[in-house]
């Protein structure tokens, strides 16, 4: 049942098995408790219970039923935890050993791309600034890309559904996260943190493409020598 | 002075009046009233997103300024100006007074004037949609340096920056929570202080002890939001830079001290809907709540825990990863308490004798949704599947899923049982079911098929999805024009309800005085309750909720009449429960 | 048949010594040591090192508030109650201060920002 | 009504309407300033160099006010023990010196601001700005915000009192004088928090 984006990313079929996980174990609670609601409400409503039993609920052997479920409910919740813990630390924790190094900065209203100069170093005299609505990030493909985020005015929010991956971008901060894209395509990135008029309209792409094809654009950046705005 | 044949002149007796259930009516009015506005905002955005670009009708063309002004001001709206003067204020000063067996609040004075500032409140927000620029767009988080007019706001125009709508909300923001604070400080002394005879802790009724709870809560977390509401006001009107990142502020400030109180606010907003559900269950299940003390226990510990997982709201905000996980685990720890205050009214259907009346309809649809909404809250509380979900239209569903309920279920639930009461009138019963099962399909029509589209990617507060391909493409479109479509007829179903309310005030003909055989010291008085509301104050003999006792020739005994197997040692009992409170008194 | 005044907040008596008597601490002596305190704050900081100087300057305003809320508030006489809102104050805000402390404290500004 | 009073007090403790009500609405603005400190703190151990800015104030005045504070909290103190004994002139003549305290803090904190502003040291301090050192500006938006909060709690407690001694004079509400007393203690209170974080801790 693909309710999801198809997925791209290598931490993004995580994310979708601790979709799958906790909602067996809501399904379970739900139709449990749909149970306990519905049920009496058949076998004792007026007609077929015309006198009610009297139960005040806090003697022991009464209660004991809340306790059990709550230790339930308790068990599945540090199952869940624990099931989520090591997908938490890929994407939030410190970033794998870069393949490629891009720098997007945030502004309204679109996103900036910075692909490293020749040097290979951000933030230096010889980066190459992609500033343009609907402009694209290429990546190569299969390969841990490593990127700063940066807000220029007010904050954003970096998310590529397909990846599962999202980010809010504050101004004043910058946040290093990556990802690794395994399937060639365009795929939108968006906003989800309103930040204006055109909010809506504050969308990029990525493009993954294979090594060869990604080497051959860049070189054509450098040779283009991209637009040089925004940055200092 | 005689309460009954006192004489007053229209406006100390219905505009300016201290007496508690004036003004708990004069909060309820005010708050369909905003509610009325709040929808209709939503029918105008819910309608551009299933049909953008066309003309909306009763409205016209919605460009994206307005749409994020809509947005925004909706969610204030129904969170600030219809949940909490609905739930807290008016029920809070309707049933207070009554349900403890006194004639009126503690401080009526400062009473009458937190709804008037409450009414200022309103009057101020609305007022920012007229001003140049329109209210405020920025999502009712208010984030700045959005809200801190930008990142240039250097030296602005004092008073063009005090009447731009970012100001006049902030301001109507303040107002609002100084009235709820007095109301709540008037609650907490009105049920610590001048409780009836007899009325010990233990004997209060769940909603009492709970709009307490609530007001406690939101007395200790809105604190610093206040604070920190200055300092954007003042970013705003002056230019300084208490949020300014290229001054040295940090908008990650903000997020902590919005959420702080952000999130305790839900449970503020929670809180009395479930009391309304413990009076409403017993009285037509026929049986005592299930666990009264254990539900009291637990909302003292949600009450605490509330305070301790504010930043789950900021998962994907770049705060610290292990504190994510400290907040995931706190976050997960107070839907214990919650899921066992649920349980709990559910073990109380079992073994009853259950009446649907139209009362018990709301609160079992209430009970019903909110399971939705609490379980998908499962998905949310954890942080790793929230970066994925986190602005989606899952989280907008998930907490429509619980506000509307708790809201507007829990209102409906509280005005079709205590109507007879305050009107001595019975509002009609096949309207009320009519309005009831319009209302829950509906609900169910606008929001449900929206988890998908948040499952698939749709993010928030976007007045025109044509540029993103992940939703523009079926069945997704059609979700969207099922929603609006449902939407509007949950909107038209609410007219049902206004034209039983009138109706019924007009036609119907005087009530009885108890006519749900309800135990709890409120349906003692007459219906309407004179000003003073007790002929003799009532004494208490035993708990709330004594339906079905065996051995009793009733089946039900009011808290005011002493059953067979209870004791009147009223000194006793009194302090049987006090804590070390009752020790240290004075010397 | 009685009927009950409306409670008016005007008409409330002088609470009554013999229910709502509390001692009076020596006042005096509470603002001398108060007094006295303030003086050691004042000049501590130009007597040891900066940080055991910032310490006892807050020990002090510590032992001030406690002196202020025991002896002028009254808080000594008042039952374990009222005591107890007040701490729950405290422990809030630690809470609040310690919850943001990573997020806003331990963030370096980041100078380097695109403008 | 006898009958009715009985039933009426029968309160879970001992504290008296009035008290409870000022006790729940100080622990309320003691949040309110809490948070607020709360916020200067996160700011102030994250920028050091905000000491140099603390340097500016003047200690003396700062400690003048201190003094000025707590002297008037005593005299209201003996205010309220007049109260108790129901000495209406000693109840008036103590609330005046208090209300005469309170002035004197007022006055004294203008006389700093406007020291301080001709230093150039205001709300946004633009000739900070345009050195560069908006961190430094920063300070002073606190500063200005927190003492500004406070003092417009000092100039209500005045009112309020104000209010209350007309009362008094009536020899009406000789129970409000205590309220007006904490609450004024509790002004005292952030007082003696504001002192060290502005003046003294450099």
């Amino acid at each position: 049942m693909n309710i999801f984006p198809d997925n791209v990313s290598t931490y993004g079929q995580e994310i979708d098995n601790l979709f799958w996980l906790i909602f067996a174990f809501v399904a379970i609670a739900f139709v449990i408790s749909l149970f306990i609601l519905l049920y009496p409400l058949f076998k004792y409503s007026s007609k077929n219970a015309p006198k009610a039993t009297y139960i005040t609920g806090e003697k022991k052997k009464h209660f004991k039923w809340i306790v059990v479920a709550l230790v339930l409910l308790l068990g599945s919740d540090f199952i869940i935890l624990y099931a989520e813990h090591d997908a938490w630390g890929q994407i939030e924790s410190v970033p794998p050993k870069a393949d490629v190094k891009v720098g997007i900065i945030a502004r309204q209203w679109n996103w900036i791309f910075v692909y490293p100069g020749p040097d290979g170093i951000l933030n230096t005299a010889d980066d190459v600034i992609v500033d343009d609505m609907n402009s694209s990030l290429h990546v190569p493909i299969n390969k841990n890309i490593v990127f700063e985020l940066r807000s220029q005015d007010v904050i954003h929010s970096f998310f590529l559904a397909n990846a599962r991956f999202k980010q809010d971008v504050l101004p004043g901060r910058t946040v290093v996260r990556w990802f690794n894209l395994t399937k060639e395509g365009k795929y939108d990135i968006s906003c989800t943190q309103v930040c204006g008029v055109l909010h809506s309209k504050m969308r990029n792409f990525v493009v993954v493409e294979s090594g060869d094809k990604y080497k051959h654009y860049i070189d054509s950046l450098y040779s283009a020598n991209g637009r040089k705005t925004a940055m200092k | 002075m005689d309460a009954i044949t006192h004489k007053q002149s229209f406006w100390s007796k219905y505009l300016f009046s201290t007496d508690h259930k004036v003004i708990g009516m004069q909060y309820a009015i005010m708050g369909i009233i905003m509610a009325g506005v709040g929808g209709f905002l939503a029918y105008v955005f819910r309608y551009n997103l299933a049909f953008p670009g066309k003309s909306i009708p009763l409205f016209g063309h919605l460009d994206a300024m307005h749409y994020n002004a809509f947005v925004t001001c909706h969610g204030m709206i129904m969170v600030f100006w219809v949940g909490m003067p609905v739930l807290l204020s008016s029920l809070g000063n309707l049933l207070i007074p009554l349900m403890i067996g006194t004639d009126d609040m503690a401080f009526p004075t400062v009473n009458m004037m937190s709804f008037w500032i409450f009414f200022l409140s309103a009057v101020v927000l609305i007022s920012s949609f007229f001003v140049p620029g329109g209210a405020f767009g920025g999502g009712w988080t208010m984030y700045p340096p959005f809200s801190a007019g930008g990142y240039v706001n250097h030296n602005p125009d004092f008073f063009k920056a005090l009447f731009s709508g970012t100001s006049l909300m902030i301001l109507a923001v303040a107002l609002e929570l100084v009235a709820m604070l007095m109301g709540g400080i008037n609650f907490l002394v009105t049920t610590i202080n001048k409780r009836a005879k007899g009325m010990t802790p233990f004997r209060i009724p769940i909603v009492v002890w709970f709009i307490n709870i609530a007001s406690v809560i939101f007395m200790f977390s809105v604190g610093p939001l206040v604070a920190g509401a200055f300092m954007l006001l003042f970013d705003n009107i002056l230019g300084t830079g208490f949020y300014d990142p290229a001054r040295g502020g940090d908008p990650m400030l903000w997020e902590h001290l919005f959420w702080f109180f952000g999130h305790p606010e839900v449970y503020v907003l929670l809180l009395p809907a479930l009391g309304v559900l413990a009076e409403v269950l017993p009285v037509f299940a026929r049986k005592p709540l299930f666990a009264y003390k254990p539900i009291i226990y637990l909302a003292l510990v949600s009450a605490v825990l509330s305070v301790l997982v504010w930043a789950h709201h900021q998962f994907v905000a770049g705060i610290d990863p292990r504190m994510a996980t400290f907040f995931s685990i706190g976050t997960i720890l107070i839907s214990i308490p919650f899921a066992g205050i649920f349980l709990s009214f559910m073990a109380t259907l079992w073994g009853g004798s259950i009446k649907f009346s139209v009362p018990m309809l709301w609160v079992l649809g209430f009970v019903g949704l909110f399971l939705i909404g609490g379980l998908t809250g499962l998905f949310l509380g954890s942080n790793t599947f929230d970066i994925y979900a986190h602005d989606t239209y899952f989280v907008v569903t998930h907490f429509h899923y619980t506000l509307f309920p708790d809201i507007f279920f829990g209102f409906f639930a509280a005005v079709y049982f205590w109507f007879p009461k305050f009107t001595g009138k019975e509002l009609n019963k096949g309207l009320g079911k009519l309005h009831f099962w319009l209302t829950f399909f509906a609900f169910n029509g606008t929001w449900f098929l929206l988890f998908f589209n948040g499952l698939a990617g749709q993010h928030r507060r976007i007045n025109d999805y044509s540029d993103f391909s992940l939703v523009m493409k079926e069945p997704y479109i059609t979700f969207e024009k099922v929603a609006t479509i449902s939407a509007i007829i949950l909107i038209l179903t609410q007219f049902i309800f206004l034209y039983n309310l009138f109706i019924s005030l007009v036609k119907a003909k005087k009530g009885i005085r108890n006519p749900w055989d309800a135990a709890t010291l409120e349906w003692v008085a007459d219906s309407p309750p004179p000003h003073g509301n007790f002929q003799t104050y009532p004494e208490v003999f035993h708990g709330p909720y004594e339906y079905s006792v065996p051995g009793e020739k009733m089946d039900y005994i009011p808290q005011n009449v002493q059953g067979k197997n209870d004791n009147n040692n009223i000194t006793h009992n009194n302090y049987e429960h006090e804590t070390a409170a009752s020790l240290v008194t004075d010397k | 048949m009685e009927t009950i005044a409306h409670n008016n907040n005007d008409n409330v008596i002088f609470p009554d010594p013999a229910t709502d008597y509390h001692g009076h601490p020596h006042y005096t002596k509470v603002l001398l040591s108060l007094l006295a305190l303030l003086s050691l704050s004042l000049v501590v900081g130009y007597m040891v090192s900066p940080w055991l100087a910032i310490t006892i300057i807050f020990a002090t305003a510590a032992w001030k508030t406690a002196l202020v809320m025991r002896n002028f508030m009254h808080l000594k006489f008042e039952p374990l109650l009222v005591f107890i809102v007040i701490a729950s104050v405290l422990l809030i805000l630690f809470a609040f201060f310690f919850g943001v402390y990573p997020d806003v404290t331990a963030v370096p500004l980041d100078v380097t920002q695109p403008h | 009504m006898s009958t009715k009073q009985q039933h009426l007090s029968l309160p879970i403790n001992k504290v008296p309407e009035g008290r409870l009500g000022i006790w729940i609405l100080i622990s309320g603005e003691l949040v309110i300033f809490g948070g607020l400190i709360a916020c200067y703190l996160q700011y102030r151990l994250r920028y050091p160099q905000w000491s140099e800015m603390a340097a500016h104030t003047s200690t003396l005045i700062g400690a003048l006010n201190t003094v000025v504070l707590l002297c008037s909290s005593f005299t209201i103190v003996k205010a309220h023990e007049a109260a108790q004994r129901k000495d209406i002139a000693k109840i008036l003549t103590w609330m005046t010196c208090t209300i005469a305290g309170g002035l004197i803090f007022l006055v004294d904190k203008s006389i700093e601001y406007t020291r301080e502003i001709g230093e150039g040291f205001t709300f946004t301090s633009p000739h900070l700005q345009q050195t560069g050192d908006h961190i430094g500006s920063l300070f002073w938006s606190f500063y200005y915000i927190m003492t500004g909060l406070h003092g417009t709690h000092v100039l209500v407690g005045m009112i309020a009192m104000i209010i209350i001694m007309f009362q008094v004079r009536k020899g009406k509400n000789l129970h409000r004088v205590e309220l007006a007393g904490m609450y004024w203690h509790m002004v005292d209170l952030i007082w003696i928090f504001l002192f060290p974080l502005l003046y003294i801790a450099k």
